[in-house]
């Protein structure tokens, strides 16, 4: 057979594949879950393929890079079928950020910015979550508003999510009086710089168009000295960095950070210098974070893909090392 | 007179911004605010050259039916029709349930997360090929990024739980984070301010011109 | 609706992945999908946002953003071959003012603040426990001043890295390269929750065969 | 300047009506003064605390500030937490006079100050906070100078090899040797990033050479001032090699602003035109290692370099050569071989050496005082820090 041919017999093969799957869908069909045999089963089976990868490496043939793809696709779709959860040790900046909003007081106002678009959303989403159901939790008053134009939408999200919950509902929270969406504003970090004298200026309206004096939530909110704490979901620029340096540093604000893991490293540095309460950072914070919310969300949900992954690169990379040490460095220092 | 006014201007407005963060009077104060503005001006202004350069490109390739032709023809009608509906839909084009929302949250966002997010088998295929052992220094990077890649998952404090608190695997992680990590980070960043100084002093005392075609 | 939306999405998501396999007529498809919506998303976003939302509704209330669309203007003159070089001034005057707040602000942040952040006591009185410890502590702000120190004489330029200046600056390059295996590490970790996203998108949101 | 002006929540204004009145002692002695170094919209008051404000048992719940504007009737502007002596008042204007008092309150009864002399805030032509910041910027930008003059006239300056750099003339010749295509991608990020601007000048010597082997470079770019700017520097390049009739404007093009759109397109560029050589320099974000990989798997010799602290061990594993940091900024100079830019490097270093000298003599100093504490010691250090210490 042709490789044309198999080509549009994988794509016939995946296309019904799909349509099964979403008519099952469609039709009221529920999640799959292995069990925990089939779950080790599959387990076994990938450390079984890995064995066999070292084996073909030290003999001198190094796999193509598809083969490493796909054991990352495998890596971190399987686990989401698996039964298993995992403990997760709580490291110190998030406990501090816990702590830190679990000492306010109820009624407090908390500033959250949403500096993230949806390609961050995997990581940053379930803090989001965790962070505003916590706050609503313990009766804070929520003030939601975003440097990145697609922040806001991500907290209306965010928000929809945590307040259709049964014990949300309950607690009857009003728009305009327990949360407020101010939106979005262009200008980065002017945007903090101004914020600092008047929301009011960078906010006249909230995301829906009503006037900022009009919502009794922020109407006496003048500057950041009415706010009590402030936490800031950021993926990139303007975020983190430009909070820290002109609300923290210039009004005094506390302040806990969310971070993408790319980010994060460079945060530390604020941390040690006692800038920031503490930091969340990527998945594993988010994961931690919600342990310590006693609330099982995607983060935590999807930390044993995230392991995995982990194991299969560092497989990868002891493979590739003892390939090069076993097989002849010269012969592996080629591309393969 | 067409090579030596932009060298003027780029050293007069140069100087400018250096001087205005030492003055707090107004209008110094506002000129970083207001440079900002302009730039978003101009940016805007600017796009139409690349819109129009981006379809050149493409009616180009589609008239001659050069080879991948009909791709061009694709680039050309998806830039209209987001570029249509946009524009019709007025400055609150954005609002959940316009148009140009439901082609944001089908399109757009699948296809520029799905590139993101390729990315993580990039990372894999790197690390299997070039993280090898080769000398000391690219020992040094792999060790380190091991001890951090265990240490932030819970399977590294799994492996090393046989270490009293404090010692795991998790512990070391953020000591590398906290202390090699940050002094080759500021080592790095004081170099960089260096270097911009640098360069911007070139750029502005005319040395460096060829960003403005520029040569002797 | 709903059903072609979802399918859509999928769609370009899939032509995405294909590119993995090898560049196919699928990817290629994607591919000119993405830039044309992409460049029109950003017309249209620079042009409601930035010319609409900040020229043309600001500038009643302040006369100095005449001077960002005459600027845009004179970039515009580009169009017309005859006098297009004109368009070099805005250009200059952006490069002038990017390097003049540019060598300032990075003189600040970068250069004096982390001189700043670097001058502390060796010994420090606090001591938690494990690597947290005395000894651990004293250890890594030892690492601190001696990283950054031989990690600027890596970055000399003016003299040869021979003798005991070559390893001292060996010395620099070896904490650099810690420095990005340590990032690359913490990075790896980001990455790989991207594609769980996407994942969560194709088998929970499409196909519903996540719980 | 950080203020401890913090909302208290339950504010004392309504008094309750408690049966014991708790009498407590008003703040005194209320100063208020010019903010130094503004533009004339900030004051700041100090004041003292109530004696009854005490960190154990004090009776002091919080402190209101009133202020008259133009001797008109006092308004509370602010409350702030019981230990507060200072309040920066921002946002005035330097043509209004200013008065204030502070009113102590208690859980059931308040007192108030004296009123303060009534003033107008200043405004001042030199932030001289930025003193010492301005005289090492001096010397810096001095000895880049300095050494550019030096070199001027004539005199041979040393450099040392940067690898990366080196690799640029080979790198080129083996695409035009292979008959392929060089692709240069300056990063994502607008003119209004230094980084984009460094790519820009290496940019310039890299066509120069292109232009002189007549190789064939292409350049897809997501800005379109930097379109504009790049095509200016090409073509600069091609006049000044004497081959104007060989340029065109289609060796660069605009795609997409859109980060992963860009991304997309470009990597379709590396499989299907396999360039024998890709320079990857300027600002890049998280696409660094989509397109270092792409273009490491069609056997391109990369060149890469970037001032981002986090996308740089990707260029380190993928590519040939990285040029980390600094090395980015360094290289158009260096690669133009002219001496007075070689001499902007040497200034570079004279900053390295303060940075160093200062950093060295800070931690003895610092580490001898916080062991022995000597007076003196202890002067010299707060001095050094004081100097690199940036207050806006």
């Amino acid at each position: 057979m042709s490789t044309k041919a198999k080509e549009i017999l994988a794509i016939t093969i995946i296309v019904i594949f799909c349509l099964i799957f979403y008519i099952r869908k469609v039709n009221g069909g529920e999640g799959i879950l292995f069990s925990s045999l089939v779950a080790w089963l599959v387990i076994g089976a990938m450390v079984l393929s890995l064995v066999w990868i070292l084996i073909l490496t030290i003999r001198g043939r190094l796999i193509s890079r598809r083969v490493v793809f796909i054991y990352v696709g495998i890596a971190l779709a399987l686990p989401l079928f698996m039964p298993f959860t995992q403990r997760i040790p709580i490291s110190p900046e998030v406990r501090a950020l816990y702590n830190s909003v679990e000492t306010l007081k109820p009624g407090s106002k908390v500033l959250i910015s949403f500096d993230f678009d949806p390609p961050s959303a995997p990581e940053l989403q379930p803090m989001a979550e965790s962070f505003i159901r916590l706050c609503f939790e313990r009766d804070l008053k929520v003030i939601i508003m975003g440097l990145w134009p697609q922040g806001p939408q991500q907290a209306n999200m965010a928000l929809e999510k945590v307040l259709s919950d049964e014990k949300m509902k309950v607690k009857n929270l009003q728009y305009g009086e327990d949360y407020v969406n101010l939106g979005f504003q262009t200008g980065n970090e002017f945007v903090i710089q101004r914020m600092g004298s008047s929301f009011e200026s960078m906010f006249p309206t909230d995301y829906r168009g009503t006037a900022y004096d009009s919502l009794p939530l922020v109407r006496n909110v003048k500057n950041f000295s009415n706010i009590d704490y402030s936490f800031n979901l950021s993926a990139g620029f303007p975020g983190s960095v430009e909070w820290v340096q002109i609300a923290v540093d210039r009004y005094g604000v506390q302040l806990g950070l969310g971070n993408t893991a790319v980010q994060a490293p460079q945060m530390y540095t604020y941390l040690n210098a006692g800038q920031i309460t503490g930091i969340l950072g990527g998945m594993n914070g988010g994961a931690e974070f919600e342990f310590l919310c006693k609330y099982k969300g995607k983060a935590t949900k999807f930390m044993l893909s995230q392991s995995f992954a982990h194991m299969i690169v560092i497989a990868f990379i002891i493979i590739g090392n003892v390939a090069f040490f076993l097989g002849g460095r010269k012969s592996a220092l080629k591309k393969s | 007179m067409r090579r030596e006014i932009p060298l003027i201007i780029t050293g007069i407005v140069g100087v400018g911004f250096v001087i205005q963060y030492f003055i707090p009077h107004a209008p110094f104060s506002y000129m970083s605010d207001w440079f900002s503005d302009w730039f978003s001006i101009v940016g805007a202004c600017a796009i139409v050259l690349g819109a129009l350069n981006l379809m050149k490109m493409s009616a180009q390739k589609v008239i001659r039916k050069k080879k991948d032709w009909g791709y061009a023809l694709v680039i050309i009608a998806s830039f209209l029709l987001i570029v249509i509906i946009g524009l019709s839909e007025g400055k609150d084009f954005r609002v959940p349930g316009t148009r140009f929302d439901w082609l944001y949250n089908y399109m757009y966002i699948p296809l520029s997360a799905t590139m993101f997010a390729i990315l993580a088998f990039f990372v894999a295929s790197a690390s299997y090929r070039a993280f090898r052992a080769r000398n000391f220094e690219a020992t040094l990077l792999l060790v380190a990024a091991f001890f951090v890649m265990l240490g932030r998952v819970p399977v590294g404090d799994v492996l090393s739980g046989f270490m009293p608190e404090g010692w795991r695997l998790s512990d070391l992680a953020s000591w590398v984070m906290n202390y090699p990590q940050s002094a080759g980070q500021r080592a790095i960043m004081i170099g960089i301010g260096l270097g911009i100084v640098s360069t911007s002093l070139r750029v502005i005392l005319g040395i460096e011109r060829s960003h403005i075609g520029g040569g002797k | 609706m709903e059903h072609f939306a979802l399918w859509l999405a999928a769609f370009l998501t899939l032509g995405i992945i294909s590119f993995l396999y090898k560049d196919n007529a699928w990817y290629k498809l994607t591919e000119a999908i993405f830039v044309g919506l992409s460049a029109g998303y950003w017309f249209v976003t620079l042009f409601w946002d930035n010319f609409y939302g900040k020229f043309w509704i600001g500038k009643g209330e302040h006369a100095y953003l005449y001077v960002g669309a005459f600027l845009g203007l004179l970039m515009l003159l580009r169009l017309i071959p005859k006098i297009g070089w004109i368009s070099r001034w805005p250009l200059s005057f952006i490069v002038g003012a990017t390097s003049g707040l540019w060598l300032i602000n990075y003189f600040s942040s970068n250069i004096m603040k982390q001189v700043q952040a670097t001058i502390f006591p060796l010994f420090s009185s606090q001591y938690g426990a494990g690597f947290d410890a005395g000894a651990a502590t004293v250890i890594g702000n030892l690492v601190i001043f001696l990283g950054t120190f031989t990690g600027l004489v890596y970055f000399f330029f003016s003299k040869e890295h021979k003798g005991a200046f070559g390893y001292t600056a060996k010395v620099g390059i070896w904490v650099i390269m810690i420095t990005f295996g340590a990032s690359f590490g913490y990075t790896v970790m980001s990455r790989m929750s991207l594609f769980i996203g996407r994942i969560d998108f194709l088998l929970s949101d499409w196909l519903g065969m996540i719980l | 300047m950080v203020v401890p002006a913090r909302a208290v929540p339950e504010p004392a204004d309504s008094l309750k009506a408690d049966s014991v009145e708790i009498i407590i002692a008003p703040p005194t002695s209320p100063v208020v003064s010019d903010f130094k170094y503004d533009d004339g919209n900030s004051l700041i008051l100090t004041w003292v605390p109530s004696i009854d404000d005490l960190p154990v048992g004090g009776k002091v719940l919080s402190y209101h500030i009133f202020r008259s504007d133009n001797g008109g009737e006092a308004k509370k502007i602010a409350e702030l937490i019981p230990g507060a002596n200072y309040y920066k008042d921002e946002d005035l204007y330097s043509d209004t006079n200013y008065a204030y008092h502070v009113v102590a309150l208690s859980s059931n009864s308040r007192a108030a100050s004296f009123q303060t002399a009534s003033i107008r805030p200043q405004r001042e032509w030199v932030n001289l906070n930025l003193k010492y910041l301005f005289f090492i910027a001096l010397i810096i930008a001095a000895s880049v100078i300095y050494f550019i003059e030096t070199a001027k006239r004539g005199k041979k300056l040393f450099v040392r090899k940067i690898a990366g750099l080196e690799a640029v003339d080979e790198a080129i010749g083996r695409a035009t040797e292979m008959g392929r295509t060089i692709l240069f991608i300056p990063g994502i990020h607008d003119m209004d990033d230094v980084q984009t601007l460094a790519a820009i000048t290496i940019l310039g010597r890299v066509s120069r050479v292109v232009a002189d082997y007549d190789t064939k470079i292409r350049m897809p770019v997501a800005r379109s001032l930097v379109m504009t700017a790049a095509r200016e520097t090409i073509k600069a390049s091609y006049m000044s090699a004497g081959r104007p009739d060989a340029y065109n404007d289609d060796m660069v093009n605009y795609v997409t602003d859109e980060q992963f759109g860009y991304v997309a397109a470009v990597d379709g560029i590396m499989v299907r035109e396999k360039p024998a050589t890709i320079f990857l320099l300027g600002a890049f974000f998280a696409e660094s290692l989509i397109l270092a990989e792409t273009g490491n798997s069609v056997g391109a010799i990369q060149i890469a370099g970037t001032a981002r602290p986090a996308q740089l061990p990707f260029f380190i594993a993928a590519c040939d050569f990285t040029l980390i940091g600094e090395e980015l900024f360094a290289a158009s100079a260096y690669l133009s071989g002219e001496p007075k830019q070689l001499g902007s490097l040497k200034g570079q270093d004279v900053g390295k050496g303060i940075a160093m000298l200062a950093i060295l003599l800070g931690v003895l100093l610092s580490t001898i005082a916080a062991v022995g504490d000597t007076e003196t010691i202890t002067d010299i250090l707060n001095f050094i820090t004081r100097v690199f210490t940036v207050t806006n």
